[in-house]
């Protein structure tokens, strides 16, 4: 395959970037059209790529070029496109063009909205950066600019505090997940002398690199992931982060950068599997990950949030499909979401767009007015409740049966109490939200424009139907994405109907409740009050970390601010006090015997500088004399010495 | 003549006539007190230093050479003259005060480069002409892989100078926008102002008219 | 070679033939003079213009020196040929500027004579 | 056909100067003195035909019969206008710079006879295929614009100077999409030499290729010859004749002639690169060669009768905004084409 193609696929949002950013004013739409028009194509150019690589996998690229060479260590900068790498590719071209196009929509009319579609294109860039790397220190330079893009979207509205706060802790939060990764990576650098994926997985497959480094190397890696991802115990910044526009949402915090994790592990896996014990923190943080922010989406009323935590729950899956080794399966479960959570977020943003409220109490018999809104949004649901034939079926299934062949009894356990919960809680969100009753609000609502509907309705399609290529026979099959094997394309049976069994049970529990009102919510909240609390409020973990971590770091702030005050401070004005006294009594001397010195030392200045600045003539060409008189001299003594 | 072939003599015949019209054009280059002529026989120089690289099998450098020589950097003189003299300017004087000292140094220069020459030994031009296929190739690939970074360089010099000269000659225009004429008179005024100012550093005015 | 020699020895075949055949050293002398000519042309001229058109003459020169080198020490290299054109960019670089100086300095002293540009002291 | 008759001649000629024993370089060097004065012919006739056609053609772009006088429908017209211009008087103003005024008719034919050099008139009729051809014809003819200078400095006239700079900004102006317009063709061909370009387009004609190009080389090249629209050097409503106003007789004859062969050496660059040079069905290729470059001079008669001229601004502002942008995407677009 031509190396030009996949280039040219992460340059054409470079161009789109800096075009918007100087220019964009001047093109259609503000600026939109140059990203959309970039988009398309890379688009275009991800599918050839991937239908290449599917038709034949061995035309996969790894090449680089030498960037900076010191001598005994050389930093390469590359591109690594195999089928794995090619799927990212389409996925994330994919959803960012259908984020780019309903943003036209959502943001019509914004003040900012040309710098908008900049930082659209500068993240959609990064994200790519960061899918054709080949190694490690050009996929953190890319990992960096997409926190830093993920930054200056998030605190897009920075007018609004929140949004800038939340811009703000997702960056720091997401710093201390990368300061793991930079130690990391840099401890696989000081051992092997290499960033590149190739030379790291032969090395550390041979055995050549010693465990401990290892050990490190993958936990860090995992920190950094963790941190990006959004896993316990660094998922905080995530439901923060729903302060950010709703495609944006979509676009970073549910389909593109939060997988980022997932890929980085994913793409590594092989270093990750030759330490089995990381492999078991890491499978064990994405099952708890999972549960976790489950049953906080249970407790939440705000659609966004809901929408994050099931988002934190999902990327739980995809760590936890990495645990036990099923790097296919992670890739798999991350499109399908990428499709159906983009789906979700994207709906979400419709419904807030149409009725300024983010709460779901508020909403209520959505359906008659925002049909094609809810209908989508019901696929996406299902989707990602894992009905089938739905896409989320076949992904989580996989997973599922993954965890269950590698002997995790109680992880599997955790992962059909998730499913079950999953859908219980997003089958919550619709029948409180698009049917029943009638609200105020709702009695306003009205359909989104076409801009916003259509891409919607592409992805919902594509919700449908991504998840078929895993039956046999069908599809291609992901049997061998990135060389990891799928190795139980069977269906296995018993998996596949207790998963579907959870599902029927979450979504009827769900209907019980919240559509035919068989007991009422007010009362099971009452009953369990205390879970229910703990619920609500998330597990109390900001308040933990609030505790634990940032009033202790103010506490001891404020401490060194008051030992600063009285100590230090009485240190500088007692020096202060003395440095005065000293003057005065030096101020007399000085007078007297230095300013008598000065004085000599001037007029001496004076008189020799008055004889010697004749030679400055500030004529050129008696300078280039003079010049040439030196080098006359230099050749002389060259000639006579030679 | 022994030992001398036909071949030899011509490319003799040839090479000294090329060096004789590059030395003698850059000696009148120097000398002429028509700054245009001078101007006229410095583009004679570079054209025949074409033909110098010619006689190297440099036929892509001489091409250059006389295409940005000749054809960029000599009319870019030419222009230059043409904006700041007029064809009657009397020319009083053309060289300068240390008309005398600049001459004896440069001379000196001349003598002990030649001496030093006799001293260097180059081997003798090797019997293979330059593969005159490959010179273009193969100065485009050296370019473009072992002197990039160079070669970057220089592009950024060469965008720098054109925005460096256009700010520099570009007409004060910016200033209010008075009319050519205002701004001249103001201008020359500023001038005798300052040419009028007393020094104010307390020391004697000098030798500032010479 | 310009050592102490006989008048006489002038007329002997094999130093006509030293000099008829021409090697590197002939285009070094060559350079040389050119240069030498360019450095007295930079001190002795009044003009400005002048003084820049004696500068692209040393250029020149070196380019020769540089182009006989190169041709001497094998065709295969192109380093020569490369440096050269490095030089004559900057030497366009040079000449832009330079003259785009000298036409602000003619602008603000009616003249580009360069003893008159001796504001620049002490 | 004609190329093998004539290396045939060359080549006894050649068998019997060998046999006599003298060098071959006296051969080369007489060949090549033969050469010039047999291009230096060529240049004359076509200039003698252009001016003849030039007029004819104007007269029927506005209904005029043109020159009839002069033999049949006016054909001798050119050689008395020549004669004409022989017996004026020659006249090289009192403060003029006498050196350069005389010298600068003639060097205004140096690139010219230089160019001439390297241009393919047929199948192996060619002097000499550079390796370098395309650039070679650029570089030298940066020596016209030198010459024009000398012309305009040299008359000393306020008129002759401002025409004089006037024409050499132009052509400096356009010289650099007339470069870059041509780039694309060198990435095409792959090659620099006429004759390898020529060979390039056997199978299919570069402006089928480079259209844009082609359309940027057609206005470039007039400009560079100070054709209408582009003939503001010699504005006669603004700065009467332009660089030549003072000069007169064979002087003026020279420039005249220089100008009217720098048209028809663009139309023949521009049918070798553009049009497949020489290459063509049935009829020998020489004919094809001049069919072609007809064809091109006729396009630039058929501007100056179409288009009115444009300001100064407007030139520059075309030049450099809308000319040098567009070759620039040309050449952008055809060398992502050639490598991908």
């Amino acid at each position: 395959m031509n190396p030009v193609l996949p280039v040219l696929i992460f340059a054409l949002p470079v161009l789109s970037f800096g075009i918007t950013v100087l220019i964009g004013r001047y093109f259609p739409l503000k600026g939109a059209s140059v990203g959309i028009l970039g988009l398309v194509v890379s688009f275009i150019l991800s599918c050839v790529v991937f239908y290449q690589l599917q038709v034949d996998p061995t035309r996969t690229i790894d090449l680089s070029v030498t960037w900076l060479d010191f001598g005994e260590y050389t930093i390469d900068l590359g591109i690594l496109i195999d089928r794995f790498a090619a799927v990212m590719l389409v996925v994330v071209t994919l959803v960012s063009l259908c984020v780019h196009i309903y943003s036209l929509g959502y943001m019509k009319g914004d003040r900012r909205f040309t710098t908008y579609y900049a930082y659209l294109s500068l993240f959609t860039m990064s994200m790519l950066g960061i899918v054709i790397s080949n190694n490690l220190f050009q996929l953190f330079v890319f990992w960096e600019l997409v926190g830093v893009s993920s930054y200056l979207l998030i605190g897009f509205w920075f007018e609004r505090k929140p949004a800038a706060m939340a811009g703000m802790k997702a960056f720091v939060v997401c710093r201390i997940g990368d300061f793991g990764f930079l130690i990391g990576i840099l401890s696989l650098f000081v051992a092997t002398g290499t960033f590149s994926f190739g030379a790291l997985f032969g090395l550390s497959q041979a055995g050549a690199i010693s465990s401990a480094v290892l050990v490190v190397g993958a936990l860090g890696i995992f920190f950094g992931a963790v941190g990006k991802s959004a896993q316990l115990p660094l998922y905080v910044w995530l439901p923060d982060a729903m302060e950010g526009p709703t495609p944006v949402s979509a676009l970073i915090h549910a389909a593109t950068m939060v997988a980022a994790g997932v890929y980085l592990v994913a793409r590594t896996l092989p270093i990750f599997s030759t330490v089995p014990q990381i492999m078991e923190v890491v499978a064990w943080v994405g099952g708890l990950t999972a549960l976790f922010s489950a049953t906080i989406a249970v407790a939440q009323v705000d659609i966004k949030r809901i929408l994050a935590y099931s988002t934190i729950s999902q990327l739980g899956y995809m760590m936890l499909a990495c645990g036990v080794g099923a790097g296919a399966s992670a890739i798999f479960h991350l499109s399908t979401h990428a499709f159906f959570k983009a789906l979700l977020f994207l709906g979400a943003g419709s419904v807030i767009h149409s009725l300024h409220t983010n709460d779901i109490r508020e909403m209520g018999g959505l359906f008659s007015n925002m049909k094609t809104t809810a209908t989508v949004f019901i696929i996406g649901a299902l989707s990602l409740a894992g009905f089938p034939p739905f896409s989320g079926f076949f992904s989580k299934d996989e997973i599922m049966v993954s965890v269950l062949e590698s002997g995790h009894v109680w992880l599997y356990w955790i992962v059909v109490f998730t499913a079950f919960l999953t859908a219980f809680y997003i089958f919550r969100l619709i029948f409180i939200a698009f049917f029943g009753e009638q609200s105020e609000r709702s009695k306003h609502a009205e359909e989104s424009p076409k801009v916003m509907t259509v891409p919607m309705v592409v992805l919902a399609v594509l919700s449908v139907v991504a998840g078929w290529i895993a039956i046999p026979g069908v599809g291609p099959g992901f049997a061998e994405i990135g060389g990891f094997e799928l190795h139980h394309l069977h269906i296995n049976w018993s998996a596949m109907g207790t998963s579907f069994l959870v599902v029927l049970m979450g979504i009827g529990v769900a209907w019980a409740i919240y559509s035919r009102r068989f007991v009422e919510s007010r009362s099971i909240y009452n009953t369990f009050k205390p879970i229910s609390k703990l619920l609500e409020n998330k597990w109390y973990v900001d308040e933990i970390y609030n505790f634990f971590i940032v009033q202790p770091v103010i506490f001891f702030s404020r401490l060194l601010f008051a030992f600063d005050m009285v100590i230090v401070d009485g240190a500088v004005n007692l020096a202060g006090w003395l440095g005065v006294r000293l003057s005065k009594f030096e101020g007399e001397f000085d007078l007297a015997v230095v300013d008598g010195a000065v004085n000599g030392t001037a007029w001496t200045a004076r008189t020799f500088g008055r004889a010697v600045r004749r030679i400055q003539t500030g004529l050129i060409q008696e300078y280039v004399i003079v010049a040439s008189v030196a080098i006359l001299a230099l050749i002389i003594i060259g000639y006579y010495l030679m | 003549m022994t030992g001398l072939e036909t071949e030899e003599i011509l490319s003799a015949i040839v090479f000294y006539l090329l060096s004789g019209v590059v030395v003698g054009s850059s000696i009148l280059v120097i000398t002429l007190r028509n700054i245009f002529r001078s101007a006229l026989f410095l583009l004679l120089a570079f054209f025949a230093t074409a033909g110098l690289f010619i006689t190297l099998d440099a036929e892509f450098i001489a091409a250059v050479q006389v295409l940005i020589y000749v054809g960029a950097i000599g009319v870019l003189i030419l222009f230059a003259i043409m904006l700041t003299r007029r064809i009657q300017d009397p020319v009083a004087k053309s060289t300068t005060r240390s008309f005398i000292l600049g001459a004896f140094v440069s001379a000196a220069f001349l003598f002990f480069l030649i001496l030093i020459l006799g001293k260097i030994y180059l081997p003798p031009f090797p019997e293979t002409g330059a593969d005159t296929e490959g010179i273009t190739k193969g100065i485009g690939r050296m370019l473009l892989t072992y002197y990039l970074l160079p070669f970057e360089v220089v592009s950024v010099l060469l965008v720098g100078a054109l925005i460096g000269a256009v700010v520099i000659a570009r007409k004060e225009e910016a200033r209010g926008g008075e009319p050519p004429e205002v701004a001249l008179e103001r201008e020359r005024k500023d001038r005798e102002i300052t040419d009028s100012k007393p020094d104010g550093n307390g020391l004697e005015q000098n030798d500032r008219k010479h | 070679m310009i050592g102490s020699i006989n008048i006489l020895d002038i007329l002997k075949p094999e130093l006509i033939c030293a000099i008829v055949r021409v090697t590197p050293t002939h285009y070094l002398y060559v350079a040389g003079i050119v240069f030498c000519i360019g450095l007295m042309g930079v001190m002795i001229r009044r003009n400005a213009i002048a003084i820049l058109m004696s500068i692209e003459l040393m250029l020149n020169a070196v380019n020769i020196v540089l182009i006989a080198g190169g041709r001497a020490y094998g065709p295969k290299t192109y380093d020569a040929s490369s440096f050269v054109i490095f030089i004559i960019a900057v030497a366009a670089a040079e000449a832009i500027v330079g003259l785009a100086l000298i036409l602000a300095a003619y602008r603000h002293m009616k003249d580009i004579n360069i003893d008159d540009m001796s504001i620049m002291k002490w | 056909m004609i190329a093998g008759w004539i290396n045939s001649c060359y080549e006894s000629i050649r068998n019997w100067w060998v046999a006599c024993g003298i060098p071959l370089v006296w051969l080369d060097i007489i060949r090549a003195i033969l050469l010039g004065i047999v291009l230096a012919i060529i240049v004359v006739v076509a200039v003698l035909i252009l001016t003849y056609v030039e007029r004819k053609v104007a007269g029927h772009f506005q209904s005029r019969m043109g020159p009839m006088r002069v033999g049949w429908h006016g054909l001798l017209q050119p050689i008395a206008d020549a004669i004409k211009l022989i017996q004026k008087e020659d006249i090289v103003p009192e403060k003029a710079d006498y050196w350069v005024f005389t010298l600068a008719p003639f060097v205004v034919f140096v690139p010219v006879m230089m160019v001439l050099v390297v241009i393919p008139f047929g199948d192996h009729l060619i002097v000499q295929d550079l390796n370098i051809g395309i650039l070679y014809i650029f570089a030298v003819s940066g020596i016209g614009v030198v010459a024009i200078l000398m012309g305009g400095w040299a008359s000393n006239n306020k008129w002759s100077l401002l025409g004089a700079m006037r024409s050499v900004s132009q052509m400096v102006s356009y010289e650099l999409p007339l470069i870059l317009s041509v780039l694309g063709v060198v990435i095409l061909a792959g090659t620099m030499s006429m004759g390898g370009i020529v060979e390039a387009q056997r199978k299919m004609w570069f402006i089928v290729y480079q259209p844009l190009g082609f359309i940027i080389y057609l206005f470039a090249a007039t400009a560079e010859v100070n054709r209408v629209p582009f003939d503001l050097p010699e504005a006669e409503q603004e700065i009467v004749a332009g660089y030549n106003t003072e000069y007169s007789g064979m002087k003026f004859a020279m420039f005249y002639l220089a100008e009217y062969a720098n048209m028809f050496i663009v139309s023949m660059i521009g049918a070798t690169l553009f049009l497949g040079g020489w290459q063509g069905p049935l009829l020998p290729s020489p004919v094809w060669f001049l069919i072609k470059t007809g064809a091109m001079v006729f396009i630039l008669l058929w501007f100056r009768w179409t288009f009115p001229r444009f300001r100064v601004d407007q030139l520059m502002d075309f030049g450099w905004k809308v000319l040098l942008p567009f070759a620039f995407i040309n050449l952008l677009v055809t060398a992502l084409v050639v490598i991908i």
